[in-house]
Formats: C-alpha cells, structure tokens, sequence
C-alpha cells in the first residue's frame, strides 16, 4: 500500500490517463482528475471539456496572461488550445447528455458492487449540490471515477450498496484508486490491477464490496 | 489523430441503403447538394429522410424524391415538391408532417440526450393523435418525442480541420441541430481553413459531434 | 364590396399594416400577409422574423445581389436590414413559440366563431403541411389573419365552426378581410370596420358566423 | 424607436422587491457585476434568484447572499460560497438545487415557449421525488418544467443599439439561455456598437428578447 497520498494521487491520474485515446472528448471534474491532465501519454490528443462552455482547454496561463472570461469549471483560469470552441450552458450539455463526451473523470464518495457512484452529497454534513455531476455521470460514453480507496480512518468507499444519495443510476465504467483498478462488469466488481507497492489483500482488506478476483492479477503499469 | 476529411465518394460509401438520413436545409438553402447528387449517383434506395421540407425537383432534397430513393419523410411541408405530393399520393412515399418548431426542438432533443419536449404547438389539432398529453400548471402539452438518424448530412460554410463549424445566414437553419442527432455527422463544407483559425467565440457547432468532412465546390 | 381581387388584397394588405406598432418583431406568412411589408406606416420601424432564421429581413435584393444563403421562408432572395442577425430552426421557433414575435399575420382557409384558425389542409385535396403555422398561431404573441372574405364562387371563410382541420386551438385576434375588419373577442367575432365601397348587408352576408355588430361601424381607414 | 440604454439606476429602480430574477454567470464569470452592485445598493429584498451557482462571498451573485437580498435561490450547486450553505442552515434562505444540464435546459425551455423537457438526470435519485416519470422507448425520462423570471439580469461583451448581443468565451455560460426566459430582460454590456456593426452570423441572441441595456466598466 502506497503510504504517501500524494503519490497515491499521481498514481491514480497516471493510471486513468492511460485510458484516454487518441481525439477522445474529456471531462475532467475537480479534485484527483484535475491531476490527469497533467499525464496524457505522448502521441495521444485529447480534447478536454468543460461544462462551464469550452472545449478544447489548455493549462492554466503564465502570471498574467489569466483572462475574467475564461476559466474551468472551477473558476480558475486557463487557455485556449488550437481549435478551441465556447458555447452556453445548453450545449455543453447537449455534449454531455447527448453521448458527445467520450470519457469523464470524477472523484467519488462511495462506489457499489452495482457500479453506481454517489459523490454529491453526505446528508446532514456536506450539501454542495450536485452541479454537472448528475449529467455527466448520465450521459458521458465512458465514467471513470479516480478517488482514494479508502477515507480517512480507513473506511472504505467501495462498498456493497451506497448508503449516500446516487449521483445516477447508470453504472460506471471504471475505478481507478490508490490500491487497483477495478473495472464494473454485468457479473459485479472485476479487479483488473493491483498498485504498486501493495498486496491482494490489502485490496480486499479495503474494499467492502465482493470482488471478481481472477487468477492474476497484473500490477498497475505506471511508476511512482 | 484521424483525419476527418473524405471524399464525395468515400462519404456516400458508408451509407447503406435503408438508412435513416438527417439533411440540412431549408428549401435547399442550406442542403449539401454534393452529398445528395453522391446518393443519386450510388443509387442508394429505401431511405428515411428527416428535414424540413423536401424542396424543389431540381433542388436540394427534392431531387432524392424525384430519383425515387426515399421510402419516407419526415418533414413539416411538402408543398413546393408536386413529386413528393404525387408519390404519396401513389402511396410509393410515406409522408409524416410535424409542425417547423417541434421537429426543429424534437432533432436537438436527439442530439442532446433528452427524450423530448413538451410544448404547446398541435394541443387540440390532429398532431395530437396517439401522443401522451401532460398538464403543467393547469396548460396542456404535447410530449414530442426526440429524432435521431443513422447519417446527418449537413452544409456548412467553414470547418477547421477538427470539425469545427461556421454556417452563412438562413443556410444555417436545421443543420446545427442535425449535427449533433446522428450516430455519424458528415458535413460538406465550402471553405476548410487551419486548426484555430475561427475565433471560439464564432463557431456554431464544436468539432466533437462531427465525423466526416467533405469539401464543397469552393476548395 | 370592391370587384378587382387585386385590389382587394391591397386593402387587406395596407389595413393589417396600420396594426404595426414600432418596434413590433413581425413574422409575415406567404401570399396576402407577404404584401405586409409594402404598405409599413410613415415613422414606424418593424422587425421582420422569418422561420428559415433571421430577424432583420429587408426587401428583394436588387438583379444580380441575390444571395443563395439569404432567403425568406419561401425561398426567395432577400436583404439584410441594418442590425439583422441569422440563427438556427430552434432558436427561430424559441423565439416564435416563446412570445417573443409580436404580430404573426396569416393567410386563412377557415376562421370560425370562437376564433379558431384552420389553414395548413384540406383532407383529400391538398395536404402541403404545416410548415410553421401551428407554432406560429400558438406562440405568437398576436395573430392576424389576412384572407380574402369569401373563397372562389362566394363561400364563406369566415364560419360557425371550422370544418377544416385547426391550426391551433389558440384563438386569433383579428380578421382583416377585402370585407371587413373582425376582432376575436370573449363574447364572440365582433365587427370593427368595414372595407370601402362595401355594406354592411354584404358582409353580414358573405359571414356564415355570427358578429356581434355595434351600432356605428366606420369605415376602413384605407385608399383604395 | 423606444431607446433601450439606461442607466443601472434606471434598470434596478424596475425592480420591486419580491422579484423573480434570473442572473447570468458561472462562479460569476459572466455574471452583470454594475447590476448586482445596483441591487445591494438600492437594498432590494425578498429576492428569488435563478442562477448557475452562489459564486464566491466577494463575487457575482455571491455578494447579494451575504447583503441577505436573496430569501431563495435556485441552483446548481452551492459548494464555493460558505454563506450560503450557512443561510441555508440556519432557515433564513431556501435552496432549490438543480442538476445543470437540467436547470439549462428548463430556463431554456422557459424562454423557447416549452412546457419543459425530459431528461434522463436524475432517474433513480432524489431528484426524481415529487417528479412526474415518462417512458419511452423503455427509457425512463424525468419530466423538468419550465423556468421563468420577473428579469433577467445578463451580461454580455458587446451589443448594438437594438440589443443583439454577443458574449465572450465562458462568460457565456447562461446568459444567453436567461435573456429569452424573463418578461424584462437588462444586459450588462462591455461595449457598445452602432446598429450594422455586428455579422449577423456573430450574433449570440438577437435583440428580439433584450429589453434594456446598461453600459458596463468599459464604455
């Protein structure tokens, strides 16, 4: 187990950029998939979405080049890549719902054997509201979620049915976290790769949902 | 990465006969001709096409209507096309008029990932018939369910390599929504100009919902 | 009751056009409501809407400054006033559906007493389609009706009950005629005015509706 | 012609307390800054606000949270504004949140003359309680109605005299969905252009729905 989260952090962006092919349409939300960006293997271009109105953001400007009027979705500033559009708010989720978005990264609170992700809202403590979320989760063609494995504390996130409220009833595709990666299948939770640095049990340990465990099991191909 | 520009030919190659076709235009306005004289030239057959109207004889749409390839329209008038009248008539084209606005709305509802939209145009008319009613605050609505097709062929003035696109004036009409309600977008383009020459404040339609790019007469 | 049709249809025309307010966003149907635009008062500046997707529509270009991406809803080569703009079929028809065209005007085939329109079929004989007529008459935010009083051979147009199939169950507001000037009121079709070198016997007898009849009623305020 | 320019003075003097107001901006990116300076200025109260996000306590719509101008708001999400969620806590403002796609689409079909649209957000969720459900297709769709304001407060980069407006980069976001949804709609502009100056293909919203226009920072 990677004691670092920090490093956990980096393994999780490096391992969900690997997902990403060449043209594809990205989306990527606050917090770990923000990080993916910044690993988007050579010879592949993507196209990252913000649903805020842009497609085809670029990094955040040099120290004075931050225009009022482009920012993501966090409200940070950024910049235009070649071939960059903006658009409104109905657009950019017509992508979104309409199945125009190939892959969206989002962090996640609890994942279910079911492969439905609750990352929203914890009743009676955090109410931020669900923004994009909802949408995306609906509609992208392909849902990520990059989160840790566990809480803080250890409590896992993987669990047999989310006790917090669904962000969507559309199952995820995969979840990549500081321990595997863990792809949702028709038959339940198949684990596709163990992390660097950490055992099969402690990937059970650690998960409170069943695991399809085949016989082996690669190690993530991505270096601290 | 891909490169999206095809030829006339190679465009029309991927359809198959029996598609179901979203074509851009208004009264030929706005229809990619080149796209359409590549479908009367292949001889596809039994096609379903979705637009706004099937134009002229000699014009846009029409002439797919007069070279006997369409099975069935879906389109809000018929009535400069005296072919289209006489074939549905013959009973050889089935004809299924919606209201301009509703298909317009029922297209970008495909596109978009809605299952269709409520609106207040056909309550009490015939276009009412066989579709569910719902009562919002004492109003009733029509549910229009969303359209979506195989194939869009558009017309656009200008495309970057990407896909990016820019209509000219009233050409503009049904082809941005089509663009985004076909499982392949293919859009004929007059003018293909480098990745980040159109201002992003100017595009109509972002690259990601198109598939192919054909150049138009004007290369 | 005036004899030359074409004369007739200019009377329709210049009285429709003493409805138009400045400012007014206005969407003219073809045939008689299309000789609208002719007969603007002195002082007033109209917007012309037209469904193919402008605003700001200005007459037929002068031979040979035809543009073949600048049309009107019937296909033929228009101009640009200053300040137009072009937009999609979904934002032409948000703005018709939506209330924002001020006055729609529109040829008839039937008006009946409760101000129902029908226009866009006659079952077995000429089914050319809706077009944007029943959004039109739904949405708009006044509708005017400009037709000739009786059909070909003296019918009446203007009747009990529409036998034709509607175009909206969203009554009219006014009827201008070669005949008369009718508005669409809660108690029923009242009379207004009447045309020139018409009587009232021969609009009570060209109707085959009821009117409500004041006991003065002028007289258009058109030239023939 | 009735002119459309007035002073901020003169747009929020229009606006009684109580009112409905939908406001443009994402985390106030795009949102009208003079107008809602204007408000807090003229101490409105009882307000409903429409809008993407509660923006920052310093910032856009943030600022009229934290001067307690606002008794309910309608939004996506509320993450970034601590005096929100603490309003929220203590009963003194109500917080209606909306999936985003789901508030654009219902302030969209508020101002397009819709009874609303059906989405599959939020199926299965807590946004479907208290929602009628329709299926299509053996696809469930929520049915989200219509949006719509007393004003619609936006901002824009550029307008000419009539009020046909266009935007800048994501400043975009809802504003130009909002200016159709208001019975009064008062832009905020950057720059002003004489009637002419804009290509009519350039135009974001066109002036039929703009009903006032305020002369931003840059003159």
């Amino acid at each position: 187990m990677i004691q670092d989260p920090k490093i956990g952090r980096t393994v999780i962006a490096k391992r969900v950029a690997l997902e990403l092919k060449d043209g594809d349409i990205v989306n990527l939300g606050i917090g770990i998939p923000t990080l993916v960006a910044n690993y988007i293997p050579k010879g592949v271009t993507v196209f990252f979405q913000s649903e805020n109105g842009i497609l085809g953001m670029g990094p955040a400007p040099e120290p004075g080049y931050e225009h009022p009027n482009l920012t993501n979705a966090g409200g940070s500033p950024v910049t235009f890549l070649p071939g960059a559009v903006a658009f409104d708010s109905a657009t950019s989720f017509g992508l979104i719902r309409g199945g125009h978005v190939d892959i969206t990264v989002l962090g996640g609170l609890q994942v279910d054997e079911e492969g439905h992700l609750a990352n929203w809202m914890i009743p009676g403590k955090l109410i931020p509201g669900m923004g994009g979320a909802m949408d995306l989760v609906t509609g992208a063609k392909k849902v990520i979620v990059a989160m840790t494995h566990v809480e803080k504390g250890g409590v896992p996130k993987i669990v047999k049915k989310c006790t917090l409220p669904l962000t969507s009833v559309r199952r995820v595709n995969l979840i990549v976290t500081d321990l595997a990666v863990i792809e949702v299948t028709e038959k339940g939770l198949l684990l596709k790769e163990i992390a660097p640095e950490t055992t099969l049990d402690e990937v059970l340990k650690y998960t409170a949902a069943s695991l399809i465990v085949p016989e082996k099991v690669p190690t993530m191909p991505v270096t601290l | 990465m891909k490169n999206k520009v095809v030829s006339v030919e190679q465009a029309i190659e991927m359809i198959p006969d029996g598609a179901v076709l979203m074509i851009g235009g208004f009264l030929g306005d706005g229809t990619p001709e080149l796209l359409v004289d590549g479908l009367i030239k292949a001889g596809k057959k039994n096609l379903t096409v979705i637009a706004n109207d099937t134009a002229f004889p000699d014009k846009g749409i029409g002439k797919l209507i007069v070279n006997k390839l369409v099975k069935k329209v879906i389109v809000s008038h018929i009535g400069t096309n005296p072919e289209t009248q006489k074939q549905m008539i013959e009973g050889t084209l089935e004809v299924e008029l919606v209201p301009q606005g509703t298909l317009a709305e029922r297209v970008r509802a495909g596109g978009f990932g809605l299952g269709g939209i409520l609106t207040p145009t056909g309550v009490g008319t015939v276009v009412e018939n066989g579709k569910q009613k719902i009562t919002i605050n004492g109003k009733e609505f029509l549910v229009e369910t969303a359209l979506r097709a195989d194939f869009a062929l558009i017309k656009a003035k200008k495309a970057d390599f990407l896909g990016n696109l820019v209509f000219n004036y009233t050409a503009r009409n049904f082809n941005p929504l089509m663009a985004f309600a076909a499982n392949v977008t293919i859009v004929e383009v007059e003018e293909l100009v480098p990745v980040g020459g159109i201002d992003p404040n100017e595009v109509h339609v972002p690259h990601a919902v198109v598939d192919y790019i054909v150049r138009g007469n004007a290369k």
